[in-house]
This record gives C-alpha cells, sequence and structure tokens, in this order.
C-alpha cells in the first residue's frame, strides 16, 4: 500500500526530522490528515446534497423547499435535522436481532467512504493509488448491498425483510452491468487505474473519453442509468418504495442509524457520479485544452512551485467535485420526474436490456479500434490496438527481465 | 517479525481450524457452507502469504485466484443442492439428511 | 513493504489479522445463520484488507466482489430461502460442540506446533520478482499476462517457446463457471412436486 | 410353318379354358350368384377352343393333303370346298361323310401298303416332321406318320434332367382335340339348364342334413361349377397336348384335382365327398404304378419326350422315346448277344453314347405296365374300377365329361400314345385286363336300378371294350371305339341328366317309365345312343345299313374283328373273343333294360310321371348335335374318315417283344374275319336286344321272378360282385389291424421306454436338485451371508451424518499428526 500524498508526508518528514523517521511516523500522520479530510468530505457531501434535493425537489413540485434556517435558500436545513436526528432515541425493535440492527448501517457507510478511498479528486489527490482502481471502486461498493439486507432482516418487520430481498436481488443484477459499462472507457484507456485514466483525456473536449467512440458514447447513458438504479434511486427505489413497504429496509430505523443509511446513500451517489465524470467526462480536467495544459505543466512543477501545484490540484477537484455534483443533480431530478417502476419491471430492464446492450457495447469497444485502424489504415489513431500494446508489454518486460537475469549472473561470476 | 511469514500462515490456520469445527458443529446446511468458505480463505492467505515472502510469487496469486473462482462455483452449485434439500425435506438441518446411513 | 512503512504495516496487519480470527471464531460460536454470515462478512473482508497489505490488491479486490459480494449475499439469500421461521436456530448438542470444540483445539495445536516445527525459508531479498517493474501491490498487469499465458518473469527467455502462463486452466475454469451457472440454476429450479399431482386428482 | 399354326391353335384351345378357370373363380367369388356370366364365359372359351381345334385339323389335313382320307388330289380340293361352305360343328365330319365312297374304295390298299411301309426296315420308325411343315423324309411323305413335336416351355432343369412343356402333334391329337372340345362345349351348354338352381343365394340341399335334420343351405356355386369345368377341359386337353411323359403325369393329376373337385362338387352329401375321396384315392394306387414306369424309364432312357428334338435347321439332336427303341427287321426288339439285354439306341440321331446302352427285358416289361397301372385307374379298369360308379354322386354334365371326353379317356388315350413302348406281355396283360373289366361291368349293370349307374357300369364295359382292342394289337379299333364311345356316352349321360332334371332328380328306373310321352326329345336321342353302344345295324341292306349302322357298331366290330383275328392267331387266348361276343349280347340287353324302364310301357309312379317335362332348348339342343355324332361320326366304318384319321398317324410299330409267344394277326387277317366277327357281335346284339324287349319292353316275362329264382346270382351282381367288400376284406382290414398292432406296439414298448426315461430323468432331477439345494446353493449362501453380515456390521460407521464425517476427517487428521509425532520426535 501506498500513501500517495507524498508532498504532505515529505513535508513531515522534513518537520519531524530523522528522530522517528524509524518508525514511518510521518507516514502515520500523513495518512491521519488525509482520513480527516476524507471523512469529512464523506461527511459534508450528504448534507450538501439532501439540502440540494429537498430545493431542487421543491421546485420541480412548484414549491419553495426549505427556507427558514440558515437564511438565504435555508442552506443550513440539512444541519438542522442532522442536529434533530441525533438527539432522537436509537430505538431497536423487540422483533429485531439487536447487535445485527445495530451494526447494519455501519456496514452501508462503511462500504460507501471506502469507496472514497480509491477515487481521485485530481492528479495525485488519492488517499491510496491502485492499479485496480475501479476494481476496488466496485468490490466496495458492492458491499454496500450487504448492510441493507442485513438491516431489512435483522429488523423483524415484513416490509423491511421485502425490502432488503428486493434491495439485495437488484443490486446483484444491477452490479453486472455496471462493471461491462465501466469497462467500455476502460477498453480505450487500457488501464484500470483511474489516475491514469483521468490523466489520458487532458487536452479538451474532444478527449473525454465519452466522445471517443459511439459505443462509449451510449455507454455513458446507459452506465448512469445502471448507476442510480444501484444507488437504488428512483425510479428504481424498490428497496425502500414508500407506497408498498413503508419505508422499505429501513422501516424501523430511526435517529442517527436511520441518517447513516441516508449518508450512505448519497455518499454513494457522489461517487459513482464521480467514478462516471472520471471515465467518460474527464475526471478533472476542464474540457477547456490550453487551461488543461496550463494546469498540467503547473502540476508537473511542483518541486519548483509547489504552491502552483497545489492550486493546480484545487482547481482539478473543484472541477471534479462540480462534475460529480452535476451528475447527483441529474438524479435527483430524475427522482422527482419519473414514477416508479415495479419490481419486475426493474429486473426486466436489467436482465433483459441493460445486460445485453452494455454487452454489445463492450464488444463493439474491442471491435472499434481495429475497425478503425483497417478503416484508415492508421494505427496510430488510438492510443495502441490492444494486441500492439501486449506485445510491446512483452516486449518491455523480457528485456528487463533478461537484464536483470544477466546482471544478476554476472554478479554471482564475479562473486 | 510479527507481520511475517509464520504470522500470515497464523492466520491461515486459525481460519481453516474455525472452518473445520464450523463444518463440523453447524447442523444448518449454510452453516457448513460457510464452514467451507473459511477454510477455503485460510488456504487462501497461506497462498497469499507464500506469495509475498517466497520464490512461489504470481503463481500463489493465481492460485489463490482459482480458489476464489472455484469457491463461487462450489457456493452456487452446494447452494442449489442446498435449496433442493430444503424443498424435499422442509428443513436445512444436515442431520436429516442421512437417507444413505448404513 | 518499506521498512518506512513498517509501524503502519504491521500495527494494520496486527487489526485485521485480529479481526480475521475473531470473525472466524465468532462465526463458529454463533447460533444463528445470519449471524454466522455476518461475522463470515467481516472475517472475509479483514481477509481480503490482510491480502492488500500482502501486495495482492487484486486478489483483494476479487476476494471482495466475489466472496464478499457475490459468494456471501448467496449465501444470505439461501438463508432467508431456506429459514422456516425467523432467526432460525438448529443447535447442536452440547457434547458434539464439547468435543468439536476439542478437536478443533488439538488441530490447531498440531498446526500450531508443524508451523513452529518448520524452517521457512528466508524472505527473498530485494523486490520479489512479483513486483518487479511495477510498484509494490501492483500485480495487476503480470496477473493478467499470466492469464493470458505470457510470463514475462518466467518464460520467454533462453528460446523456451514453452509457455508457464495459465490461459488454459483460465478458459477451463471459465467454461466451469458457466457450467456451474447453468447446472445451479437448473438444480435450483422450483420443481412443485406435490402441487401437481393434488391438480390432477381435484381435476 | 403348319407346325407353328397348329401348335399357336391347339395352345390357344388349350390355355382359353385356364384364363377362363381364373376369370370364372375370382370374377364368381366376387360377383353375383345369380348371374350366368361364368357359364357363357366358359362356353365361349370351350367353343373358341373347339374352333381353334377344328380349325388346326384343317390346317394339318391341307398340310397332309388329306392323305388319310384320300389319296388324290381330287378328294383334296373337294375338301377345301367343303370346308368353307361347311358348318363350324360338323364341318370334319361332313368331309367324312362326302369322301366316304372314295375312302372305301382305297382304303384296303392304304391299308395294305402302310402295314408294308412298317415292315421295312428304316421306315417303321414315326418321321419327324420339322417347324416350317416339310416332311423330312420326302419318299415317304406320303403315307408316313405326320409328327409335329417341339417344346413350348422349360419348368427346370435337375441335372441331367430337363422338365420341359411339350407339345405332341399328330392326327389322334387332333381327333382328341376336336372331339374333346366338341363334347365340352355341349355339355357346357347343357349344364347351363342342368345347373340353373345354383343360381340362387340361398341353395337348399335336399340330399344333405345337418346334425339336427335340416337341409343344408348355402349359397349356389354356379359359377365354381364352370370353373371346375374349365379347368377339367384345360387339363384333359394338356394332356393330350403334352410331347413328354412327365407333362402327362403333371396333367394327369391335374384331372384327377378335378375330378375330385367335381364329384365332390355337393360336397356337403357325404356320399359325394365320399365318392371324390375314393375316385381320388384310387387313382393315386394306379399313380404309384405309374412314378414306377416314370422312374424306370428316366433311369434307362434319360428322356421323357415322345418325339425327337430338333435344332434349327432340322437335324436331329436327341431322340425321343418313341426312336429309342432299335428294332429288327421282323420288328422285334433288338438284343444285346452279350448281356442279352436291349438295345436302346436312335436310329435317327445316330449317337455313339447311346448305342452301347440297354434296358433289361424284365424292366422294359415293368415300364408298360407301370405306365399301363395309371390307365387302370383313371379309366377304372379292372381291379380298380369301383370308384367310378361311385362318382356318379357328382351333377350328371360331370358324368358325362368324366365318363366320354376326359377322365376315362386319358386313360385310354395314354395307353394309345404309349403304344410303341409296351411289349407284347404287357399288350397281353392289358387285353386280359380289359376282357375282365367288361364283363364284370356288364353284369353288374344288368342289375342295377339307378339310371346314372346303369351307364357307369356300360362306360366301364366299354372301357374294357377299348383296352381289350388295344391289347389285342388293334390299335385303331381301341381308339376308335374311344372316340365314338365318348359322343354316345355323352350323349346318353346329358339324356339321363335330362330326365334327372325333368323329374326333379329322381334316379331310381323303377320309378320310371313312359316318359316317351312327356320327354320326346330325351327319349329318341336317348335311343340313338342305346342302339349305337348295343351295336345294332341291320345286316345285308347294303344301300341303307350306312344309315342304320351306327357308330358303335362300327367301333365294337373292330375290336371284336381284331380280337378274333387275334384267338385265331393264338387260339390259347380263346376267351379274348368269346368274353366280349357274349358281352356285347349284354350290353344290348342292359342298355335297351334302361330305355324300356324309363321311356316306354306305362308310368310306374304316377306322381314323378306327373311333375316330369321336357327339359329346356339349352339342354335338348345338345342332345340333337350329340345324336347326330352318335348315329353316324363313324360313318363307313374301318374305311371311314374317322378311323382314317385316327389311324393316319398310327405308330407304324407296334412292339412284338422277343418272347414270339404270341403270334400277330397281320391287318390282312383282321380283315378277313371281319365279316365273322360283326355277324357274330350283331347277333349277340340282336338276342340281348330281344331278350330285354321280352323282359322289359313288352313285358312277357315278369324280370321279379327271374330275379327271384336267380336271387343267389343277383345278390352277386347287386352287390357288384362283392369287389367293395373284396377290398374291404383284403386290403382294410389286414390294414386295421397291423394299425392297430403299430398302435399297440407305439403304446406299450415306444411309450414304455419313454416314461421309463422320463422316470430316470426325474430322478436324477431330484437327485441333482437335492445336491444343488444344499451343495451349491449352500455355499453360495454362506458367502452371501458373511459379506451381508460383514455389512450389517460395518454399515454402523456409515451414520450418514456429514458433520460426524468431518469429525472424523479431523480426529484421523489429529491422529495422524500425532503419529507422525511420535513415531519421529524432533
Amino acid at each position: 500500500m501506498m500513501l500517495a500524498a507524498q508532498s504532505i508526508a515529505g513535508f513531515l518528514e522534513g518537520l519531524v526530522g530523522d528522530t522517528f523517521s524509524g518508525w514511518g511516523i510521518q507516514h502515520v500522520l500523513a495518512a491521519a490528515i488525509h482520513a480527516v479530510l476524507l471523512v469529512h468530505a464523506f461527511a459534508l457531501s450528504p448534507f450538501l446534497f439532501i439540502w440540494l434535493e429537498r430545493k431542487v425537489s421543491g421546485r420541480i413540485q412548484d414549491r419553495l423547499g426549505p427556507t427558514r434556517v440558515g437564511g438565504l435558500f435555508g442552506w443550513l436545513q440539512s444541519l438542522a435535522d442532522g442536529i434533530k436526528l441525533v438527539q432522537k432515541e436509537d430505538l431497536c425493535p423487540p422483533a429485531a436481532d439487536a447487535m445485527l440492527f445495530k451494526s447494519a448501517p455501519y456496514f452501508v457507510c462503511i462500504a460507501s467512504f471506502a469507496a472514497f478511498v480509491v477515487l481521485p479528486f485530481s492528479s495525485g489527490w488519492v488517499a491510496v493509488t491502485a492499479d485496480c482502481g475501479l476494481f476496488i471502486i466496485l468490490a466496495v461498493l458492492s458491499l454496500e448491498v450487504f448492510g441493507i439486507i442485513m438491516a431489512g432482516y435483522s429488523s423483524g418487520s415484513k416490509w423491511s425483510l421485502f425490502g432488503g430481498m428486493r434491495e439485495a436481488a437488484q443490486m446483484v443484477s444491477y452490479e453486472i452491468p455496471l462493471a461491462i459499462c465501466a469497462l467500455v472507457p476502460i477498453v480505450a484507456a487500457g488501464s484500470l487505474n483511474l489516475g491514469e485514466i483521468g490523466g489520458m483525456q487532458r487536452g479538451g473536449i474532444q478527449n473525454w473519453f465519452i466522445f471517443h467512440d459511439p459505443f462509449t458514447f451510449v455507454a455513458f447513458f446507459v452506465y448512469f442509468v445502471v448507476a442510480t438504479a444501484s444507488c437504488k434511486r428512483a425510479p428504481f427505489d424498490l428497496a425502500e418504495a414508500e407506497s408498498e413497504l413503508v419505508g422499505g429496509f429501513h422501516t424501523e430505523y430511526s435517529g442517527i442509524r436511520w441518517s447513516f443509511f441516508f449518508m450512505g446513500e448519497y455518499a454513494s451517489m457522489f461517487a459513482v457520479c464521480g467514478i462516471a465524470g472520471i471515465l467518460f467526462l474527464g475526471g478533472w480536467n476542464t474540457g477547456l485544452g490550453p487551461i488543461d495544459e496550463l494546469l498540467y505543466a503547473a502540476r508537473n512543477n511542483s518541486v519548483d512551485s509547489p504552491i502552483g501545484s497545489y492550486l493546480a490540484n484545487v482547481i482539478g477537484a473543484f472541477v471534479f467535485v462540480l462534475k460529480g455534483s452535476a451528475g447527483v443533480f441529474v438524479q435527483i431530478w430524475l427522482r422527482w420526474t419519473l414514477p416508479r417502476l415495479r419490481i419486475d419491471q426493474v429486473m426486466t430492464t436489467c436482465l433483459k436490456y441493460l445486460i445485453p446492450i452494455s454487452c454489445f457495447l463492450f464488444l463493439g469497444a474491442t471491435i472499434w479500434p481495429l475497425l478503425l485502424a483497417t478503416a484508415t489504415q492508421r494505427s496510430s489513431w488510438t492510443p495502441e490496438p490492444l494486441g500492439a500494446r501486449f506485445a510491446a508489454e512483452v516486449q518491455e518486460a523480457e528485456t528487463t527481465e533478461a537484464f536483470e537475469r544477466q546482471a544478476l549472473n554476472d554478479g554471482e561470476e564475479i562473486q | 517479525m510479527i507481520a511475517g511469514l509464520q504470522a500470515y500462515l497464523l492466520v491461515g490456520a486459525v481460519l481453516f481450524v474455525c472452518g473445520v469445527i464450523c463444518m463440523a458443529t453447524k447442523r444448518n446446511g449454510i452453516g457448513v457452507l460457510m464452514g467451507v468458505e473459511l477454510v477455503l480463505n485460510g488456504a487462501n492467505v497461506n497462498f497469499i502469504a507464500f506469495s509475498k515472502y517466497t520464490a512461489l510469487g504470481l503463481d500463489a496469486q493465481i492460485f489463490a485466484l482459482f480458489v476464489i473462482v472455484l469457491a463461487a462455483a462450489e457456493a452456487a452449485v452446494a447452494l442449489a443442492i442446498a435449496l433442493n434439500f430444503y424443498n424435499n425435506h422442509l428443513t436445512i438441518d444436515v442431520d436429516k439428511a442421512n437417507r444413505l446411513k448404513g | 513493504m518499506n521498512d518506512s512503512n513498517l509501524l503502519g504495516g504491521q500495527l494494520l496487519f496486527a487489526i485485521f489479522a485480529l479481526a480475521t480470527c475473531l470473525s472466524a471464531v465468532a462465526v463458529v460460536v454463533s447460533q444463528t445463520v445470519v449471524r454466522m454470515a455476518f461475522w463470515l462478512v467481516i472475517s472475509l473482508g479483514s481477509t481480503a484488507a490482510l491480502f492488500f497489505l500482502a501486495d495482492a490488491d487484486f486478489i483483494g479486490a476479487a476476494q471482495l466482489i466475489i466472496y464478499v459480494g457475490g459468494t456471501l449475499i448467496l449465501l444470505v439469500f439461501g438463508v432467508m430461502l431456506t429459514a422456516s421461521s425467523p432467526y432460525l436456530k438448529i443447535k447442536s448438542s452440547p457434547g458434539e460442540t464439547i468435543i468439536g470444540g476439542l478437536l478443533g483445539l488439538l488441530f490447531m495445536f498440531a498446526v500450531f506446533s508443524s508451523l513452529q516445527g518448520v524452517e521457512w525459508p528466508a524472505p527473498p531479498t530485494g523486490d520479489s520478482a512479483v513486483t518487479a517493474g511495477s510498484p509494490e501491490g501492483n500485480t495487476l498487469r503480470p496477473l493478467g499476462l499470466a492469464l493470458l499465458g505470457a510470463r514475462p518473469d518466467l518464460d520467454l527467455h533462453d528460446g523456451d517457446t514453452l509457455s508457464t502462463g495459465y490461459l488454459l486452466p483460465f478458459e477451463i475454469v471459465s467454461v466451469h463457471l458457466l457450467v456451474v451457472l447453468i447446472g445451479a440454476a437448473y438444480l435450483a429450479r422450483a420443481k412443485r412436486k406435490s402441487a401437481a399431482p393434488a391438480e390432477g386428482l381435484e381435476s | 410353318m403348319t407346325g407353328e399354326t397348329l401348335r399357336n391353335l391347339l395352345m390357344t384351345a388349350w390355355l382359353l379354358p385356364l384364363l377362363g378357370f381364373a376369370i370364372e373363380i375370382f370374377g364368381g367369388f366376387w360377383g353375383s350368384r345369380k348371374s350366368r356370366v361364368a357359364a357363357w364365359l366358359a362356353v365361349a372359351c370351350i367353343a373358341t377352343g373347339f374352333l381353334c381345334s377344328a380349325s388346326a385339323l384343317v390346317v394339318w389335313g391341307n398340310a397332309t393333303g388329306w392323305r388319310v382320307i384320300a389319296h388324290d388330289e381330287h378328294h383334296g380340293d373337294e375338301h377345301h370346298g367343303d370346308e368353307h361352305h361347311g358348318d363350324e360343328h360338323h364341318g370334319d365330319e361332313h368331309h367324312a361323310a362326302d369322301s366316304d365312297a372314295h375312302a372305301a374304295v382305297n382304303m384296303k390298299s392304304r391299308n395294305d401298303q402302310a402295314t408294308t411301309i412298317g415292315m421295312e426296315p428304316g421306315n417303321w420308325v414315326t418321321t419327324s416332321v420339322s417347324a416350317d411343315g416339310n416332311v423330312a423324309d420326302a419318299d415317304h411323305s406320303h403315307d408316313a406318320p405326320t409328327v409335329y413335336s417341339g417344346t413350348l416351355y422349360r419348368l427346370a432343369t435337375f441335372g441331367g434332367l430337363e422338365l420341359t412343356l411339350d407339345y405332341y402333334i399328330d392326327s389322334l391329337t387332333l381327333v382328341m382335340f376336336t372331339m374333346v372340345t366338341f363334347i365340352a362345349t355341349c355339355i357346357h351348354l347343357f349344364a347351363i339348364g342342368y345347373m340353373s338352381d345354383e343360381l340362387t343365394d340361398e341353395y337348399v340341399d335336399h340330399f344333405a342334413h345337418l346334425s339336427d335334420g335340416h337341409h343344408v343351405h348355402r349359397p349356389g356355386r354356379f359359377y365354381r361349377f364352370f370353373a371346375f369345368l374349365s379347368l377339367f377341359c384345360f387339363s384333359m386337353l394338356g394332356l393330350v397336348l403334352a410331347g413328354n411323359i412327365f407333362q402327362v403325369f403333371i396333367f394327369w393329376e391335374l384331372v384327377g384335382i378335378c375330378s375330385f373337385l367335381l364329384i365332390g362338387f355337393y360336397t356337403e352329401r357325404k356320399s359325394a365327398s365320399d365318392a371324390a375321396n375314393k375316385a381320388f384315392i384310387m387313382n393315386r394306387v394306379g399313380d404309384f404304378g405309374f412314378l414306377i414306369g416314370l422312374m424306370v424309364l428316366w433311369t434307362f432312357f434319360g428322356t421323357f419326350k415322345f418325339g425327337e428334338t430338333t435344332d434349327l435347321s432340322g437335324h436331329v439332336v436327341e431322340a425321343g422315346l418313341f426312336q429309342m427303341l432299335p428294332r429288327s427287321e421282323g420288328g422285334d426288339i433288338l438284343l444285346d448277344e452279350v448281356s442279352g439285354e436291349v438295345l436302346i439306341g436312335s436310329m435317327t440321331a445316330p449317337n455313339p453314347e447311346n448305342s452301347s446302352r440297354t434296358i433289361p427285358y424284365s424292366l422294359l416289361i415293368v415300364a408298360g405296365l407301370g405306365v399301363f397301372a395309371g390307365c387302370i385307374g383313371k379309366s377304372a379298369q379292372f381291379p380298380l374300377q369301383t370308384w367310378l360308379p361311385d362318382a356318379m354322386e357328382g351333377p350328371t354334365p360331370v358324368s358325362a365329361l368324366v365318363h366320354s371326353a376326359t377322365m376315362v379317356a386319358a386313360g385310354v388315350y395314354l395307353t394309345g400314345r404309349f403304344y410303341p413302348m409296351f411289349t407284347q406281355e404287357v399288350l397281353l396283360t392289358i387285353a386280359y385286363v380289359g376282357c375282365i373289366t367288361l364283363f364284370v361291368a356288364a353284369t353288374i349293370a344288368v342289375v342295377a336300378t339307378d339310371i346314372k349307374k346303369v351307364l357307369a357300369y356300360s362306360t366301364i364295359s366299354q372301357l374294357g371294350y377299348m383296352m381289350l382292342g388295344l391289347g389285342v394289337f388293334g390299335w385303331g379299333a381301341g381308339l376308335f371305339h374311344l372316340v365314338t364311345h365318348a359322343f354316345f356316352k355323352s350323349l346318353m349321360f346329358l339324356c339321363s341328366g335330362s330326365v334327372i332334371h325333368g323329374c326333379h332328380h329322381e334316379q331310381e328306373m323303377p320309378k320310371m317309365g313312359g316318359l316317351r310321352h312327356k320327354m320326346p326329345i330325351t327319349a329318341w336321342t336317348m335311343l340313338v345312343g342305346v342302339v349305337a353302344i348295343s351295336g345294332l345295324a341291320i345286316p345285308g341292306l347294303v344301300g341303307l345299313s350306312s344309315f342304320f349302322a351306327f357308330s358303335g357298331f362300327h367301333s365294337k366290330d373292330a375290336v371284336v374283328a381284331t380280337a378274333l383275328a387275334f384267338v385265331e392267331a393264338n387260339p390259347a387266348h380263346f376267351l379274348l373273343f368269346i368274353v366280349p361276343l357274349i358281352t356285347a349280347g349284354i350290353t344290348a340287353f342292359y342298355m335297351f333294360r334302361l330305355w324300356f324302364y324309363t321311356f316306354a310301357g306305362s308310368p310306374r309312379d304316377q306322381h314323378v310321371y306327373d311333375h316330369c317335362h321336357e327339359s329346356p332348348a339349352i339342354m335338348t339342343l345338345p342332345l340333337l348335335a350329340l345324336s347326330i355324332f352318335a348315329a353316324y361320326c363313324a360313318w363307313g366304318g374301318e374305311q371311314g374318315p374317322l378311323y382314317g384319321l385316327i389311324t393316319g398317324d398310327q405308330p407304324a410299330y407296334i412292339a412284338h417283344g422277343i418272347a414270339g409267344s404270341v403270334t400277330l394277326p397281320g391287318h390282312d387277317a383282321v380283315h378277313e374275319v371281319h365279316g365273322t366277327a360283326g355277324i357274330l357281335a350283331m347277333l349277340a346284339a340282336f338276342s340281348g336286344t330281344l331278350v330285354a324287349w321280352v323282359l322289359y319292353g313288352a313285358g312277357w316275362i315278369n324280370p321279379g321272378e327271374i330275379q327271384k329264382q336267380l336271387s343267389g346270382v343277383h345278390g352277386f351282381l347287386i352287390n357288384k360282385w362283392h369287389f367293395d367288400e373284396l377290398y374291404d376284406s383284403v386290403f382294410m382290414r389286414p390294414m386295421h389291424i397291423v394299425g392297430k398292432f403299430c398302435a399297440w406296439f407305439d403304446r406299450t414298448i415306444f411309450d414304455g421306454i419313454l416314461h421309463g426315461a422320463a422316470k430316470v430323468t426325474v430322478v436324477v432331477s431330484r437327485w441333482d436338485r437335492l445336491f444343488d439345494e444344499t451343495v451349491v446353493d449352500g455355499f453360495v449362501n454362506v458367502i452371501g451371508r458373511a459379506t451381508h453380515s460383514a455389512g450389517l456390521s460395518l454399515k454402523t460407521i456409515q451414520t450418514g451424518n456429514l458433520r460426524q464425517y468431518v469429525m472424523f476427517i479431523v480426529a484421523g487428521v489429529v491422529a495422524l499428526f500425532a503419529v507422525v509425532l511420535t513415531t519421529f520426535p524432533g
């Protein structure tokens, strides 16, 4: 594991000197700082989005929404709600399995939060740099469903149980097209590393992967629909369908545990939208070629001027958060506009339409570079054809290996 | 060295033994399955440990990957069997599945 | 793992190893199947964390998505589908539990003593072959190449054209998975044996 | 060309009835029971056959220049002219009548010449005429027998044995064809009327009773009757056309089958089916001899064919049976000097391979006797004559056919056809058999009261005459009598059928009488037949004698004259003349007795008389036609055209044998005694007629009193000389005794052995079972129980408890570990 914020670590290393260097204390401290930052981002984003949802729903329904708390636009309404929820009694129904009932919300929260660990906010601004970052995010997000099921089952209520069951079926099903659609831009990028993917889309809106080929263009919308469903947002919110199941899996919850579910939900909304931003919409890049180049240059000159690099990253993070928030806004917009589907329609949509479509898109995306190369007689149009990349990889590894082996043999002979 | 090879192997051993005990004592069929998963995970921990600390390297990881995949397959089939058993006997108690006793 | 990260690494290992072991014990001790599943999730998730710590990112992620996200949800499904009553408990007899426990302890002792008795080889100095040419934990590419049949770390030298990769096992496992999925779907299909004859009798 | 034309015409005449049979039997089965179509079809077939036969006769006559009837060109032209305007039915007979005067003049010289030719070396063999009609031997084309022979179809080849369908056409064949088809046509027509009561869906058979006493009701079998008639005609014609002795045998048997079917036509009547069985079985006795003869012939001659086989160029490649016995100049069969056996070889096809072959003389006799045995059966000769009277159970048209043209004629025909192969011993046997037969049958006929039975016995008697004639070297006389007899006997049978039909199936003569008033046509045509068979004629009146000398007179005259000549030459055999002479009287007596009984006098049974009536025209027209032929077919006697036709191709040589015990009378001798014999025979006939008139016609003497006075003789005759009883005691009873002995032997000895073996087997198997159950089973059971108990004791380990298995595994691992740890410490 590598703590990526090398700058902070280096800064701290200089601060504490060599005294504790053997302990690696500076890394621990850097990790703690980042964790605090992340937790706050994780905790604050739901507050923002819940307020946003209330205002947007109000506007869509021709109301004002919250106006009282916090002055203009009632922007402190979420805080007020939070305080209220914290103050509420932590109820546990007698029919419930107390331990599972109480621990289920943490599961949801932790899963959503864990997704933020590998989500890059800007170039280098990521808690953990991993080659298979996207894979880890998808894996971690899939854990969220376990908390929902746990909550539904342990509540001792049939509404909750139904909600849990629905959620389980829905999530397990929608994970498949989600992963496949996410793989479409991956084919274009050739990497699972989210940082690398984001960096590739530098230099103008035409370099965003959504415009890379027709399949990625369609894949974006499919991905967005599937992501909406995997966040159990309307019109796919069958797990908490009020008209049928009262509150679904969280019927029996109240107070802070209830709010944990919603923190998890809004956090994961932002997470999937952030992923969409990175995979399709250029990540932290602005989409304006010259500005992107400017920011890129500023970042790479970080050694000379840390401040410039830092500022460039701040701008990148702002752009990224803006893109994610726009996605969340669309999801909110959808929720208050579209009616809810039936559970069988939800499953039909996934299994009969979205999975075949995504499979077709994935297939098309793999064939597209070959077609394009054949049509234009230019192999350099795309970054690299898959076969060429593979061959190059092998060639590189072989030479390295041969060199190292040669060196090793030489060393042995010398000894 | 706390986090050395032996520590990993110890964790693997604990997982393995717990899985075996789980298989031996749980009357619920699903519980037995969970025991199996634990046992497989114990083995996987060992593989990963050998991957890191011995020359086994990448092969061990690939073995672990295969183990995971096959464990998933095993779980699917075992679960189907359990469901069938439940459909036929209206219970999941494996002690009731003794029709082949001598 | 760098020496400079020993503290964090060891600390994290201790935390997750403890979580793994305790949760495993909790799985054994729990009486309710759902609680067992709960503890199992924690145990397997912690194992995944251990994998991350052991520079096996991809395996860890696979463990999470396949085991925790897939297999265990399947198991919980099974629990729900086979539960004849809420929070079903099928208790074993105390004698069996005791015998099982004792046997487990004996087994543990046997494994532990053998662990102690073996002289384990010293870890290779420097970067292991696994992480050669890539940052630590980033075994994705070598794994992918190996599954495609190429082992740049082992073969394609000295005129050896025999691949030591895992293309064939990979394909076999893929087909095996497909077969198992179909077979499981067939096996789990509801047959409704008892309903059909009753209707026949009525009509 | 002539040969092919003849062959095609006769084949048409022969095969048409078969076609008719096939159509009738199937079409009738699926068609209406009330339809006469089958009958008309059968009539059409046989009538067409008759036309073909008659045409063939004309063709043959033209080809040979009518030399058998007339010797100069003038007569030949005249016949041609007659033939053109002549009626079909009477055409050839008109020739006969026209040519009579000329023929009578030339006959003697012709006969002399024929005899002379027969004696000339090298000319006694039958001359084969190739297919194109050219007579092979031009020098003798005028007088030599003209034979057309060839192969129609090869049935099979077994090694050297070649079974073929051959044809052998000479004048006898043609005469027989014409006679058979003509008579059959008449009988068919008659049968249409006679069998008309079968034209119903429910025929009530008053003579057949069910077990409950009711009459049998069955569908009418009109079509079947005519189908069988057609088959009968086909078989007979095939027999006549046959070119080899095996083919003769085939059709011989077919004739037997047909007679069986027709005699047993009323199969529901026990008497009818018994009679059919009897006829069939009696024939088999004769056929057994026939088969022996065939075997001998095949063994020593290697062929069955009558005639020679020629290749395309007309050269003889293989000799027929008739050419295989070389003769000396005197006509005797040649003997091998060394072996003393008869030489076999062909004179026309000198084959070195054949020249050295011989046959023992005794076996030659056996072959002849064997073939004649078949003829005995077929022609109801003593001692196999008993089936024929019983065969009266068949419908009367069948009787007519059987007794005149077909079945019984077949025997005589074969005897005549096979004449060259008979040695004089055989011929003597034939003569004596005929002699006995004619006397025995005639005596029985005297006392018979059933009208058909009388006719049946008369048939046997007349057949005896024929055989006698053949036996005393009168080839022409015997066959002459065959043809004439066929006409008048069929006439009489049809008349009796008309009577029976008119009297509603009353056959007993004592219940009739005076029927001439009711059925004049029948009565007078019958009288023609009676006169013909009695051989009556008015002597002395040269001009009118021709008109009052009916056919029977001429033919019987010929037979008696031949016999007399023979007896004169061989006085030891005087019986061969005395008995026929006496029997001629008896014949006249019983025939006139029949006629007086039936037609003359006053009705004895008023009921029968009241209900009887004349038959319809379809029945009487054949009677009229036949009566003309019965009267005048033999016009001219031995100088007439019919005799000429018959003897035209007479085998120029009659076997003399080698014994020389019999002196052969020449034709001159026969002619010398002809007048004497004729007068004697006529005297006998007249006396018989007179007695009959005294007894039955005028009624001066009551026959009943004579019957009482001679009751012993009467009883003996009524019982048919006790032949049935004789056979019963000689054959049946011993057979029963032997059978009983065999049954006893079977039941006691064979069954005893079998039962003993079975008992031994049972004992052995009991012991075996004991061994099996104790030792073998015990051993197996011990093993099984041991396995079972081992399984039982081990099954407790197999608890079926999944978790226990896991426990066992863990415990096993721990135990292993402990063992390893204690065994290898450190």
